[in-house]
């Protein structure tokens, strides 16, 4: 069934096997065409299953419990951060702080490390590509604190400006902020380098991995950023769930960001002291079955491979640029195939994007359109909205000659 | 794939009737939809008896938002205020003649948002039409 | 096999037929007798279910998307929305704000609703027997903005002081915040009385209702709280999403907590606009299956009725304080039956309460030792720790009756 | 029931051996374990080659850390601090001859804890013993 490209690299069969709604029949009788996976991916058999065995089999709030069932609980909990710390290389599981998604983890580390290292005129470095997770709480902050927000600005091509970056950094911020790949360009950032620049010039770095973590090989030893965040739902894992990885001594000299159960080692009426990392940063009941399937979700991607899977996405996104780009009226946003991931943002002349989105939805194939959380991004480009096709392991070629179709439809309608 | 956007949606689109600004007027008000950047503005001219007696629509967006525009904006003109106020979501879809899921609904209902907001003020459109 | 008491209001092996883990066998050939409920509850087929059908069915990002499986999930997220409105009877559905468990929830009021409201010498009122969740945010709040805490205290009956909370009222406290159920003593406080007090004294009320909204019948109305807080993971729904209620007008009033997408309504390079309630406090991906299995978690609740788990808990509770009361070197801590819930803590003289624990555990009975994140209560008492068996619909007396008989063997072992 | 507290523990517990306080001492450090209100002192006297003359306990808490805190006291009288910073987890769930879980451990290793902490300094057990 599958065809050339697609089992290049990954069987394809076997891996869209492991997807049950990949196989879920439509109204239309054919199943779904998901070109949303940047917005979230779906879930392997194993994921899903991991999670209801745990509420049918070893259900029990964790940490404090001496019985079996809150012992063994703690246990797949605590397993499951070893996978996750192993799996972004970490030097050790206390430097992963599970929150519940990318957003959260960057507003801890703009509450607690933001609110007690910074002060009135400091600078912050973010750049023209951010998510609204990596501006909003910046923004909150610097209205608080009284900081400067500059912005790394975004070439025609949809690459960071370079020379920019390297006059910002003279500034002498304080953080720089920035996502790995953008999730409306697709661009992948030179992490490791803009790091080492940062650093050079007395910078923390905090990176959104949102749409590297599930897609790339992320190494916290080679990329060296201080902070790290993304979320499970993005990496065949549950709602739910996201990860803060933070560099230990940093995140053992913040303070607490959320006040509770667990985050404490001691507590009198006016006064308490905090535990450990990571549950410092761990308040109250953590989301257990989503942390234990987020460890079933890497265990399924590293038995596929990060390489492989990017290497996929690579093929599959050159295929759909050619396609797309043969297409009149189609402009594309965001650099060569070489430097991105599997997003593909673009317009079609004459027709705004929810009307393209929706007349795909009625052939049966889900794309997104809108700003993408992404709005100043849009802003730069002069565009109210894109539609967006993204990919991931289960993305086969066939899907971009249906969406190529699609489109030709959608264009004679309106012609 | 057609059925959707049947004839009138597309037409309403490319040929609009009732676009255009009116000035002087009575009543004006301009709003947007920041999630998908429809913008829509409404002017309003009525007689002494508040019956509406010209409207016009401007603005850029989807289909639906504008057609929805255009067909709403040509159904007012005769009406008067009352009649307006009473006017509803499902009158909308029903000049449409089509389902809408919820973020699409947005679009549809942005025209019929504004006109309330111009003609008798914000603070009592949002609850119905969010 | 059920008997008397445990059927008296409930169908009780009907409603123990729902809870796959309850039939789980242990190691010890007999399934276990679940004794921790108060710590997370178990959960029916119907809630484990719901979620792996979204995961297979209808998985997508909600709100922005327009295709057939967003706006699928999108109405799921929030029916559940609304259910959970209806559940605690609140006037609307904007004022059920999803977080990931009751101590988020209290730490949103405390950095949103106390950091712009409260000022310097501003007295906070809690009480005595508060879990950490409901101290340590305001702890925080406290150093940050130099406020006053005050604690009501509690009875050796295990009650509050109603003459020190008059007394306390009149040095006009800005909230009063306490829990409506003591998850170590039992007790029920009675919350619509000492709302309405604390509001004709100027103060507004928020209320940990961690260990009530699972097992009493909740109605905003009638108890009129400003902030009402409950973990979906106690009241048989999963782990990860937890509820904050709110006054709308007042939630309307307050700053955003957390930044990003979606609780906003416009964002450019410096500055946003928040959006509406109850998006506006609810940044990032929420916990979309989460939220669907805890609005099947309250159809559950609500077919087998709140009143009569209420019932059925206080029958149970009853019996398990009068068995626990003949046995010698026990006592018990908490009010009588009639004002308590499903919670009993007691020591076993000469034995810790972590050996109790341990030693039940052997023969397949889970309860809970130590000192159940209420450490101030424990100092109240003079204890370090106690051990805590805690009933739900599910519980029967029989499991009383093991438990008794398993504490008669602790205390010939120790003898 | 009674396989896993076996009798050396409760005996331990019941009738320690190793339990009083050395005024003066070489060595003495004292800790406890918030969770479950656990607290052992050791006191240790070491002669002119490190070797350890005379160590004694006193605590209070569950059985597991009493008796484990009596069975280690006792293990190291004649042993030198080398051997002492050698200990491992291992050593003592030997001793107590039982396995156990992540929160019973915290209660069986607090008394090396302390052990370590008054011989060579607390930032050096944190890592190995939580
Ligand atoms: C009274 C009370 N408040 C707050 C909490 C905290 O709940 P969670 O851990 O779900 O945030 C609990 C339960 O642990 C509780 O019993
Ligand atoms: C680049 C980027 N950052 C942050 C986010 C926010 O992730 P979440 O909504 O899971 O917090 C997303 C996805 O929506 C993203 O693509």
């Amino acid at each position: 069934m599958a065809s050339a490209i697609s089992n290049t690299v990954l069987d394809i069969d076997r891996i869209r096997a492991e997807f049950p709604i990949l196989h879920r029949e439509t109204q239309l009788g054919a199943p779904i065409i998901y070109l949303d996976s940047a917005a979230t991916s779906q879930k392997p058999r194993q994921v899903i299953d991991i999670m209801s065995r745990y509420y049918e089999q070893q259900n029990a709030n964790i940490h404090r419990g001496i019985h079996r069932l809150a012992e063994e609980a703690t246990q797949s909990f605590e397993e499951a951060r070893n996978k996750i710390a192993h799996f972004i290389n970490a030097n050790s599981s206390k430097e992963v702080i599970f929150t519940r998604n990318t957003t959260e983890a960057i507003n801890l580390v703009a509450y607690s490390w933001g609110r007690a290292n910074l002060q009135a005129g400091d600078m912050l470095l973010l750049t023209e590509m951010e998510h609204h997770s990596n501006l909003v709480p910046w923004q909150m902050l610097a209205a608080e604190k009284d900081l400067h927000l500059e912005f790394i600005p975004v070439t025609d091509e949809g690459l960071l400006d370079w020379t920019a970056f390297e006059h910002f950094l003279l500034r002498e911020p304080r953080l720089v902020a920035f996502t790995h790949m953008s999730n409306v360009l697709g661009t992948i950032n030179p992490a490791a380098e803009m790091v080492s620049l940062a650093h050079q010039a007395g910078a923390l770095v905090l990176i959104d991995g949102a749409q590297s973590a599930p897609h790339l090989k992320v190494d916290m030893q080679t990329i060296g950023a201080d902070f790290y965040a993304f979320s499970a739902h993005k990496m065949c894992g549950p709602t739910g769930i996201g990860v803060l990885y933070g560099r230990e001594k940093l995140l053992a000299s913040m303070p607490p960001f959320l006040g509770g159960g667990d985050m404490i080692r001691r507590v009198h009426l006016r006064s308490f002291t905090p535990n450990e990392l990571p549950h410092k940063f761990e308040a109250g009941t953590p989301a257990i079955a989503e942390a234990i399937g987020l460890g079933a979700a890497v265990d399924f991607l590293e038995s596929v491979g990060l390489e492989k899977i990017h290497q996929h996405e690579q093929l599959i996104v050159s295929y759909a640029l050619e396609r797309l780009e043969e297409i009149p009226g189609v402009v594309v946003y965001g650099p060569r195939p070489e430097k991105k991931g599997g997003v593909v943002s673009f317009k079609l002349d004459g027709v705004h994007p929810h009307d393209v989105a929706q007349l795909l939805d009625t052939v049966g194939i889900a794309v997104r359109a809108g700003h993408h959380c992404a709005m100043p991004l849009h802003e730069r480009f002069h565009l109210p909205a894109t539609t967006r096709a993204s990919f991931y392991l289960y993305t086969m070629e066939q899907e971009i000659d249906r969406l190529v179709e699609g489109l030709y439809k959608v264009k004679e309608i309106f012609s | 794939m057609d059925d959707l956007y049947r004839e009138v949606i597309i037409d309403r689109y490319k040929n609009p009737l009732m676009r255009g600004t009116l000035d002087p007027h009575d009543y004006s008000y301009e709003d947007d939809n920041p999630l998908c950047g429809d913008r829509i503005r409404i002017d309003v001219r009525v007689d002494s008896e508040n019956k509406i007696t010209e409207a016009a629509y401007n603005g850029e967006g989807c289909a639906i938002s504008q057609a929805s525009a255009d067909l709403l904006v040509e159904s007012i003109v005769g009406k008067n205020l009352d009649e307006v106020k009473a006017l509803t979501k499902e009158d909308i879809l029903e000049m449409l003649g089509i389902e809408l899921g919820p973020v699409r609904l947005k679009c549809a209902l942005l025209s019929l948002k504004v006109l309330k907001a111009s003609v008798y003020g914000l603070e009592n459109v949002e609850e119905e039409l969010t």
